[in-house]
């Protein structure tokens, strides 16, 4: 199996642990993790698809390498909006995160 | 099996292990610690992908930043010894979660495993595109080139994603500083490295995208070591942070992307079209337009890092 | 080149200028900046419209020179034209109104609720421009970030926990569907090449990594567009955000992803998507319309109410994939989202309004509105004719096309759903209406006086929305088939026995309801069930297998390639 | 001369290598911060310059062996740094005996 090949399949890895603990965490900071983790996994792939393309003496294709870079700066301000609210959801008095389900 | 390929073997081994450790780790710290590790681990993937501008954004982003942002998240928490959502997942649901998730996974292997060869590549059309952009690193030219549009765009995200964290100031705060107030430790080790660093680090990141024209870099690494330059100082209580209804915090925004948008504009004036580059002139415009947005970068990360705010408010 | 014009650009670069510049002067800027952008955006709108009505083939433009596949390219088809007008009318309308709640109070220089909204709003609609404008599936990614981070603190401008809650969810729920879009883009490009719609419809041999690219994209996109079972952030998110807010989010913003689910299964696949696939979206929508018109006829309060009608009427728009082979499919969907577009950003408006004034707004409360507050009354029933399809609504057109391309494609079972639909929509409107003109319990005290230029936003909507269905008198010879539709025959459907039955129905089941005088009784089994879907784990179970089923349904599809 | 060079590399970069390994058996295998710190630092300080050492002849000129220099440099800068804080940190928590 090739380089790229290989980091792709270990990129699916990725998006599934990401996506089972996504779905599984209860503690919505490591439910952020989880997210953070499918992100990898997804660029993983966009790596490889990248490598893939390696032509003309270049060692990857640059224009998924240009996406991932955009991709990874969206992935932080995701992150960064998500672990605001939710440290404003901790510090709020009414504490609705208790409530699991939410309004109404 | 040669050398090279056992490393990939090693290092895909090892991140999936980390993931796992992330996900399964018992405190949150814990998992975070995991996933700046794994982040880190990316970046080497990457350098055997044959994406060095990758890594570098990866150990600057993908790893540095969220975890430092996930990091600041969990000590806050902690401090507030909040109540969790402790609603526990049940057996069922798990092993309905990990079947589905599994067959996600599968099916994206699958798909990865059936791409064609020889793989479709734009690579051979960028080289060839190349001198038109007076650039010489393919990646840096599908950024603000071939793709201005989209960069362009992401960077109005990362402005509405920083007006959303403000929004969630308290009311009499607004316009306030954010995060919190670090005591000036005057004769620590901390202030000493920070003072001997910052230096370094804004030459480094001035460097970072000075080279990006040509080699591995660019306007977002550069502005992540910028950002993380203000955030040590910060740090070791050497400044504080504005107040983010100064204009000159709003100004330092929006100035970067202004300064895209009229280059942009000008566009259709001078080089026919909409975020066309004048032809002879490509490479001055370009970095021309990199300078003021890598520090609007710098500033939008900073501050998305620094949160909303919470002290000095206006009111 | 022909149909090449700089408006396509204009339309994203305006607003997005607009926010920069609104979040650079801050204070009181964004909302003088948006009066400006009103008049602006409305006419770029209305002339990629004349442009595109005019034009042979679709608008296009390559941003920066550069050709797709290296570059990226905009492109304007009569859909987009479409979305793009509704979208500025209904901007136009939001701005004005959002104008009093919204606006910096007087002896601040400037205030946060303020000031996030009006920077945040003109993101939304640079979000949207670019959604609908996109030629590319990457740019449409990027797209739905800028939507996504602009919707989601507009959910929790008024700091209330809930509503915190209510956008952290959303936020969530939202992203891992952006992932799942992305890890799409990227098979798509690994397998083609290029991310342009145009060159991947053309390339198209159907190779496995397609199939998977298509239904995990597929799946992202109804996550963020709440389509049943995928629906546990919309209640919370849309009822809990201030009135102008729910109206641009309910109206607009869950419109962005099903616009791309068309560009990919229309476009990109051509309507190869199969039988299967296309009868699992088809039967999720009929879910939706069921499900969530039943709910909305047992909230207790009013947004949430038209809150759970959105997830019906969202429904409405995936029955259109079996009917894909039938032009006037497509046709009826754009024209019901429109349709939606206008009448439930008037309902969220009139709504607010009826909620400042009364203090509350649950709907047993409601009695004495229609005679003290008639605008807003009259605005929601304008609405509401709207919703549930009665000329000369959009709805009806659209009701109509659906039918008759059921009717082509040999599958009425559609046409039966749409009456059921029919009959819920008009029974919660008309429970609304008779609550609104009874007695009031006790004398009504209008708590703040009726600013008028208010009234008139919420009006002109729903004015805009009931008369939908005459724009085929002044559709010039389009593309998109609306002047071709024999509005003679489609009149004469509307006021048959067939058409008018539901609704009929569902006045009475309303008369019948509106003699309960309590808030209807919080159990059953239907308010059971979307209390377990909108928990996070199951609805995070749901998104997989829907991700899974619709792989499995591809890979049943009848061989077309 | 270049087969002395190739050996001088093997040799500093093995040895490197065993500090970073033996580094990284004490972090898991010591009992306390300190003593963890101890260990860690060794990896840092010997190992990375060991491993920094046999890589400058191989270095593409002159800029390049700045380039490696300085990154141990910055590390041992950093390092000793953050083990400083961490120590600071342990010996708040729990002071030693």
């Amino acid at each position: 199996m090739s380089t790229a090949t290989l980091f792709g399949v270990y990129g699916a890895v990725l998006v599934g642990i990401g996506l089972y603990g996504m779905i599984v965490q209860t503690e919505l900071l490591r439910r952020i993790v989880a997210f953070d983790v499918l992100g990898s996994g997804i660029f993983l792939i966009f790596g490889a698809v990248a490598r893939r393309g390696a032509a003309g003496g270049l060692a990857s294709d640059p224009i998924p390498q240009a996406m991932v870079i955009t991709g990874l700066v969206v992935a932080f301000a995701a992150t960064g909006v998500a672990t605001a609210l939710l440290l404003r959801l901790s510090a709020s008095a009414e504490g609705v995160a208790r409530r699991p389900e939410g309004p109404p | 099996m040669t050398p090279a390929s056992l490393l990939d073997l090693g290092i895909g081994a090892v991140a999936l292990a980390l993931a796992a450790f992330a996900g399964a780790a018992r405190s949150s710290f814990a998992a975070i610690v995991g996933f700046v590790a794994l982040g880190l681990l990316l970046a080497l993937a990457w350098l055997r992908l044959g994406a060095p501008d990758v890594a570098l954004t990866e150990v600057a982003i993908g790893g540095g930043l969220t975890g430092l942002l996930l990091i600041g998240a969990e000590r806050r928490l902690r401090a507030r010894a909040m109540a969790e959502a402790s609603d526990p997942v049940s057996t069922r649901v798990r092993v309905a979660a990990a079947v589905l998730s599994a067959g996600v996974a599968a099916g994206l292997a699958a798909a990865v495993l059936s791409l064609p060869i020889p793989a479709p590549t734009l690579g051979p059309a960028a080289l060839r595109e190349l001198p038109r952009t007076g650039l010489d690193n393919p990646v840096t030219a599908a950024l603000i080139a071939f793709r201005a549009f989209d960069t362009l765009a992401e960077k109005v995200v990362l402005l509405l994603a920083l007006v959303g964290v403000w929004s969630l100031a308290p009311d009499r705060e607004w316009g306030g500083r954010p995060g919190q107030r670090y005591p000036l430790d005057a004769d620590g080790v901390l202030a000493f490295l920070v003072r001997l660093l910052v230096p370094v680090g804004v030459v480094f990141g001035g460097y970072i995208l000075w080279v990006s024209a040509g080699a591995p870099g660019g306007a977002f690494q550069g502005g992540a070591i910028l950002a993380t330059m203000w955030l040590a100082a910060r740090m070791a209580g050497l400044t504080d942070a504005p107040r983010l209804c100064a204009s000159r915090v709003r100004w330092a925004l929006a100035a970067g992307p202004l300064v895209f948008f009229a280059a942009g504009l000008a566009g259709p004036l001078v080089a026919g079209g909409f975020l066309a580059w004048p032809v002879g002139f490509e490479k001055p415009v370009i970095v021309a337009i990199e300078i003021p947005l890598m520090l609007s970068i710098a500033a939008v990360l900073g501050l998305l890092l620094a949160g909303p705010a919470q002290r000095d408010g206006a009111r | 080149m022909t149909g090449a014009t700089p408006l396509l650009w204009m339309a994203v670069v305006v607003p997005m200028l607009a926010a920069v510049v609104a979040l650079a002067l801050g204070g009181r800027a964004g909302e003088r900046i948006h009066l400006v952008l009103l008049p602006a955006g409305l006419a770029i709108a209305v002339g990629i419209a004349v442009q595109a009505a005019r034009s042979e083939v679709p608008l296009h433009y390559h941003l920066g020179g550069w050709a797709p596949p290296l570059g990226v390219a905009l492109r304007a088809d009569w859909a987009s034209a479409a979305m793009l007008l509704v979208t500025a009318a209904v901007m136009c309308a939001v701005g004005l109104y959002a104008r009093g709640p919204l606006g910096t109070p007087k002896g601040v220089g400037e205030a946060r609720a303020p000031y996030a909204f009006w920077v945040l709003l003109p993101g939304v609609w640079a979000g949207l421009n670019a959604v609908f404008l996109c030629a590319d599936l990457f740019s449409g990614y990027v797209a739905l970030e800028l939507l996504t981070f602009g919707a989601v603190p507009l959910v929790c401008l008024d700091g209330r926990g809930e509503t915190l809650d209510a956008a952290l969810r959303y936020l969530l729920f939202a992203l891992l569907g952006s992932m799942l879009y992305l890890v799409g883009t990227a098979l798509l490009y690994g397998t083609y090449g290029t991310l342009d719609i145009g060159l991947l419809s053309r390339h198209l041999r159907g190779e496995p990594a397609l199939w998977i690219a298509i239904a995990l994209m597929t799946t992202g996109l109804l996550a963020k567009t709440a389509l049943f079972p995928l629906h546990l952030w919309l209640p919370p998110a849309h009822a809990g955000a201030p009135a102008p807010a729910s109206a641009v989010l309910s109206a607009l913003v869950v419109k962005a992803p099903f616009f791309l689910v068309v560009r990919l299964w229309l476009d990109v696949l051509r309507g190869g998507a199969g039988t299967p696939a296309a009868g699992l979206l088809a039967a999720l929508g009929a879910a939706a319309i069921l499900f969530g018109n039943v709910l909305a006829l047992r909230q207790a309060r009013l947004k949430l109410m038209i809150a759970y009608s959105t997830i019906a009427q969202l429904g409405y728009l995936f029955l259109i994939f079996p009917l894909a082979a039938s032009p006037a499919a497509l046709t009826g969907g754009v024209l019901q989202a429109i349709n939606h577009a206008l009448a439930k950003a008037a309902m969220f408006l009139a709504a607010g309004l009826l909620a400042e004034r009364l203090g509350h707004d649950r709907v047993a409360g409601l009695g004495g509105a229609g005679r003290a507050h008639p605008v807003p009354v009259l605005a929601f029933a304008l609405a509401g004719v709207a919703l549930v399809g009665l000329p000369p609504s959009g709805a009806f057109l659209a009701k109509w096309f659906l039918v008759s391309a059921a009717a082509q494609t040999g599958q009425s079972w559609l046409s039966r759903v749409t009456d059921v639909g029919a009959l819920l929509t008009s029974a919660y409107v008309f429970l609304v209406l008779a609550r609104a003109f009874a007695t009031p319990v006790e004398p009504l005290v209008a708590r703040t006086p009726p600013a008028r230029h208010r009234d008139a936003a919420a009006l002109a909507l729903a004015v805009l929305a009931a008369l939908l269905g005459l724009a085929p008198l002044a559709a010039p010879g389009s593309a998109s088939g609306v002047s071709q539709v024999d509005l003679g025959k489609a009149l004469a459907y509307a006021v048959s026995v067939a058409a008018l039955w539901p609704v009929a129905a569902g006045a009475a089941l309303a008369f019948a309801l509106s003699r309960r005088t309590a808030d209807p009784p919080a159990r059953g089994v239907l308010l059971a069930l979307d209390r377990s879907l909108r928990q996070w784990p199951v609805a995070g179970i749901s998104l997989a297998a829907v991700a899974l089923s619709l792989g499995a349904a591809f890979l049943l599809r009848d061989a077309r390639w | 001369m270049s087969g002395l060079l190739d050996l001088w590399t093997v040799v500093a970069v093995s040895g490197g290598a065993f500090f970073f390994l033996a580094g990284t058996v004490g972090l898991l295998r010591f009992p306390d911060v300190l003593t963890r710190l101890h260990a860690l630092t060794k990896a840092d300080n010997l190992g990375l310059g060991l491993v920094v050492l046999g890589l400058l002849p191989r270095a593409e000129g002159l800029q390049g062996a700045v380039k490696l220099l300085s990154v141990w440099l910055l590390v041992m800068l950093s390092g000793a740094t953050v083990s400083q804080l961490i120590a600071r940190v342990a010996g708040r928590e729990s002071p030693p005996a």
